[in-house]
């Protein structure tokens, strides 16, 4: 009985850190943003600063009307939203907080994640693809293509910690962590995080979404809730993936006072990183369909293949 | 868990296959159903193994090997699939006869005109 | 039986039912769709047979880009939304198809519960037979020849799927002959 | 030698001192802007001094300036004749044709036409956008003065003119003072 207990509420707790995290993020984004475009961003919504412009975006998606175009795949249609956004609430589970602190223990739990948030693409595809659009189609093709060609280097980068850690256990591979694999893991880490950006299609690999040619990709003929949950699925897709890249290559709850604070460091170094997000977000242009080919193939890949293989060296090594 | 059960399934699945392989026109649909029949021989691969408690483990390693070859597959003949499209404009398969023999002309006929 | 035994018979019946739907189905990316949902249950097969790691590599390859691949290829050759009428072969065809199949199916049931009936897979005890650990070190102790020639055969395919979707690779001969002129 | 990176860099190091600026904008409907004396906003009727030349209609672009006149003869004075003068009885602009290009106003020789700042006129109908003479007269109050001249411009014509004009109308009757006051 008391398993089961224990079991609900870590997935409530799961369910409730998935539900504020991603607002989190996007109030920051709203924030942040405007800053660095010397603006202030949303001043009125909740009285300070604009607090609760992200629930009243939410309030006012629950009141649209919820339009299936009528040459549409209604089936595949109204799938779609759930597909793209159940993915990151399942990884979710399997990443540690702190000390012991992780809803489950995987003992694969690397390839669990990585496999998980590989469905995440059938999302957009099934969106692309079943809303009768052609500029949805494109946008679906897009994502394809560039999810197919960063899946490789995401990979690659967290073969090599899992290679350093010698586990595939998220918990295991923070617990074996040493602040010199800060400067050893670099290019790996690296790699991670640019492929991933790449995975969620976040600017300035947003060529699938790009506004400016094809409207929003696969997203263009999505109104009200299920839009919204393709919002939210893309920053729950930064939460994990900065909680991820922070898990495996920054060293989780490590920091001063680890075994009081590590959730806490945790939770900040994620914050870190997904301002850094934002802060790319802002400062890039988008990039042309070759540009990012080529950055994913003859940028990346060699990176991470060189990095898997120094892991390799030093790990025999010592 | 009696052995029976992954392998009635793994060969429901093979049989549903073979049927795909046989009836579809459209080439990534036969493609498909060949996946079937590779999961189904994965899945009995895994059943032995875990039935035989395998030392090497030869099982689950053949398993992983068919689901590498099964992607290289998928890839090149995804990439031959793509090219007939692009020539000809059609990805069923029974209107690819160029390679075929002509069929037998009884009267001889056929072979005389030309 | 066990909750792990009726799992197994749910996810099973869901794996052969996709699977039947995957081969008869009309419309082209339906057929992709119920694939993703027959080779996920047969990925909880697997997890449910404690074969953990190859579960995840299931669902990392198959779902993340096997079916992706077919959907892009479904896509590139213009797959309609709806019903599409040419998709299976006649009705000749398709009756010898169907007694061809159930006729595999059945010898090979029929032997199937002739040699393994009152088999039992013996699943509780030492759980680290599907663990990533014990899979690793089959892999590579035991297996590491194979798994050279493997990855020499994927660099193969590698190369063969590149210069078939290159459109420049074959033509450029012809294309030099009749430069200078 | 540039280091490779160097440019992505810098584009970081904008931002990241772009954020920690203050930013630069208004919160307009709580906080007025400072409008220049000279801004677009809206255009105002001087009627009195309007003689219905109609230049600036027919000099419009878009057509959105409507007036109608009509002729009103002025009784003769002793010993002179009659004379004809127009009297507007419509003048209206329709701003939802405008382009605020303001020919309007360079071509109205009799200065009956000003820019007025003000831009605070939108409505729920588009047929309330044309304004009459009236609400184009109300528009004249937020005209602002014309800017001050420039210290070491030229002094306009029209005030040396008007002085040697006043100084012509002095010089014949300086000795008595009180007559002088009195033609003014």
């Amino acid at each position: 009985m008391t398993t089961v207990l224990e079991v609900a509420l870590r997935i409530v707790l799961v369910l409730g850190v998935f539900l504020v995290l991603p607002l989190l993020v996007g109030q920051t984004e709203h924030k942040a943003m405007a800053h660095m475009q010397s603006r202030l961003g949303p001043m009125y919504a909740g009285g300070f600063h604009g607090w609760a412009q992200l629930i009243a975006d939410g309030v006012k998606f629950a009141q649209k009307e919820d339009i299936v175009p009528a040459g549409a795949d209604r089936a595949v249609f109204k799938l779609a939203p759930a597909v793209a956004l159940l993915p990151y609430l399942i990884v979710l589970v399997a990443i540690p907080v702190g000390p012991g602190l992780v809803a489950q223990d995987l003992d694969a739990g690397l390839f669990f994640v990585l496999a998980v948030m590989a469905v995440g693409v059938l999302g957009a595809l099934m969106a692309g693809w079943a809303s009768a659009n052609k500029f949805s189609l494109l946008g679906g093709l897009r994502s394809a293509a560039q999810l197919m060609s960063y899946e490789l280097p995401f990979l690659l980068a967290a073969a090599s910690v899992a290679m350093a850690a010698g586990t595939l256990s998220l918990p295991a591979i923070v617990g074996a962590w040493q602040p010199w694999w800060l400067i050893w893991q670099l290019p790996g880490a690296v790699v991670f995080f640019v492929a991933g950006l790449a995975e969620l299609q976040r600017p300035p690999f947003d060529m699938p979404v790009a506004d400016s040619e094809i409207i929003f990709g696969a997203f263009t003929e999505y109104t009200g809730l299920r839009f919204a949950l393709f919002l939210l699925a893309e920053y729950a897709g930064i939460v994990v993936l900065c909680a991820l890249t922070t898990v495996l290559f920054l060293g989780g709850w490590h920091g001063p006072f680890a075994d009081q604070l590590g959730w806490l460091w945790t939770l900040l170094k994620t914050m870190v990183l997904a301002f850094v997000v934002i802060w790319l977000r802002v400062s890039y242009p988008r990039l042309r369909a070759d540009q990012l080919q080529r950055l994913a193939w003859q940028g990346l890949v060699p990176v991470a293949l060189a990095q898997l293989a120094l892991t390799g060296v030093v790990v025999v090594v010592t | 868990m009696p052995l029976l059960m992954p392998l009635l399934v793994a060969a429901l699945l093979f049989s549903i296959g073979a049927y795909g392989v046989l009836v579809r026109r459209n080439a990534i649909l036969v493609l498909m159903s060949v996946e079937l029949m590779l999961n189904a021989v994965n899945l009995n691969l895994v059943a032995f193994d875990v039935w035989l408690r395998d030392a090497l483990l030869s099982g689950q390693v053949f398993t992983l090997f068919v689901i590498t070859i099964a992607a290289a597959e998928v890839g090149l003949g995804l990439a031959i699939v793509l090219l007939v499209f692009r020539n000809r404009e059609t990805s069923q398969l029974d209107l690819l006869t160029e390679l075929r023999e002509e069929p037998s002309d009884p009267a001889g006929v056929g072979t005389a005109a030309r | 039986m066990s909750v792990v035994e009726v799992l197994f018979v749910l996810l099973g019946i869901v794996a052969v039912g996709s699977a039947l739907l995957v081969v008869t189905t009309n419309q082209l990316v339906h057929a992709a769709l119920w694939l993703v949902v027959c080779l996920g249950s047969v990925a909880g097969c697997y997890l449910l047979l404690s074969a953990e790691f190859v579960a995840w590599v299931q669902v990392l390859i198959y779902v993340g880009a096997v079916v992706v691949l077919l959907l892009f290829g479904l896509m590139l050759t213009r797959a309609p939304i709806g019903a599409s009428t040419d998709l299976d072969a006649g009705l000749g065809q398709r009756a010898v198809a169907a007694l061809t199949a159930g006729g595999l199916a059945g010898i090979v049931i029929t032997a199937l519960v002739d040699a393994f009936s009152g088999e039992r897979i013996d699943l509780g005890g030492d759980v680290s037979t599907g663990s990533s650990a014990s899979a690793g070190s089959a892999l590579f102790r035991g297996w590491v020849l194979p798994f050279e020639v493997l990855s020499l055969l994927l660099l193969a395919a590698l190369v063969g799927a590149i210069v078939l979707s290159r459109r420049d690779v074959g033509v450029e001969p012809e294309a030099a002959d009749g430069g200078p002129t | 030698m540039r280091l490779p990176g160097a440019g992505l860099a810098k584009g970081l190091a904008v931002t990241m001192r772009t954020m920690t600026k203050r930013s630069v904008t208004d919160q307009y409907p709580d906080v007025k802007p400072e409008l220049p004396p000279r801004s677009r906003g809206v255009i105002a009727l001087l009627e009195e001094n309007c003689t219905v030349c109609m230049l600036c209609a027919r000099e419009c672009p878009d057509w959105c300036i409507y007036i109608d006149s009509h002729k009103e003869t002025i009784p003769a004075p002793e010993g002179g004749r009659e004379r004809q003068r127009n009297v507007l009885d419509r003048f209206a602009i329709d701003f939802s044709l405008c382009m605020y290009c303001g020919i309007c106003i360079e071509a109205c020789p009799f200065d009956a036409l000003f820019w007025s700042p003000e831009f605070e006129y939108a409505e729920f109908d588009i047929r309330n956008m044309t304004h009459e003479k009236e609400r184009l007269g109300q528009w004249m109050s937020t005209v602002p003065p014309p800017p001050a001249v420039d210290g070491r411009a030229e002094r306009p014509k029209e005030l040396d003119a008007a002085r040697k004009a006043m100084e012509k109308a002095a010089a014949p009757a300086a000795p008595p003072a009180a007559p002088v006051e009195a033609a003014e």
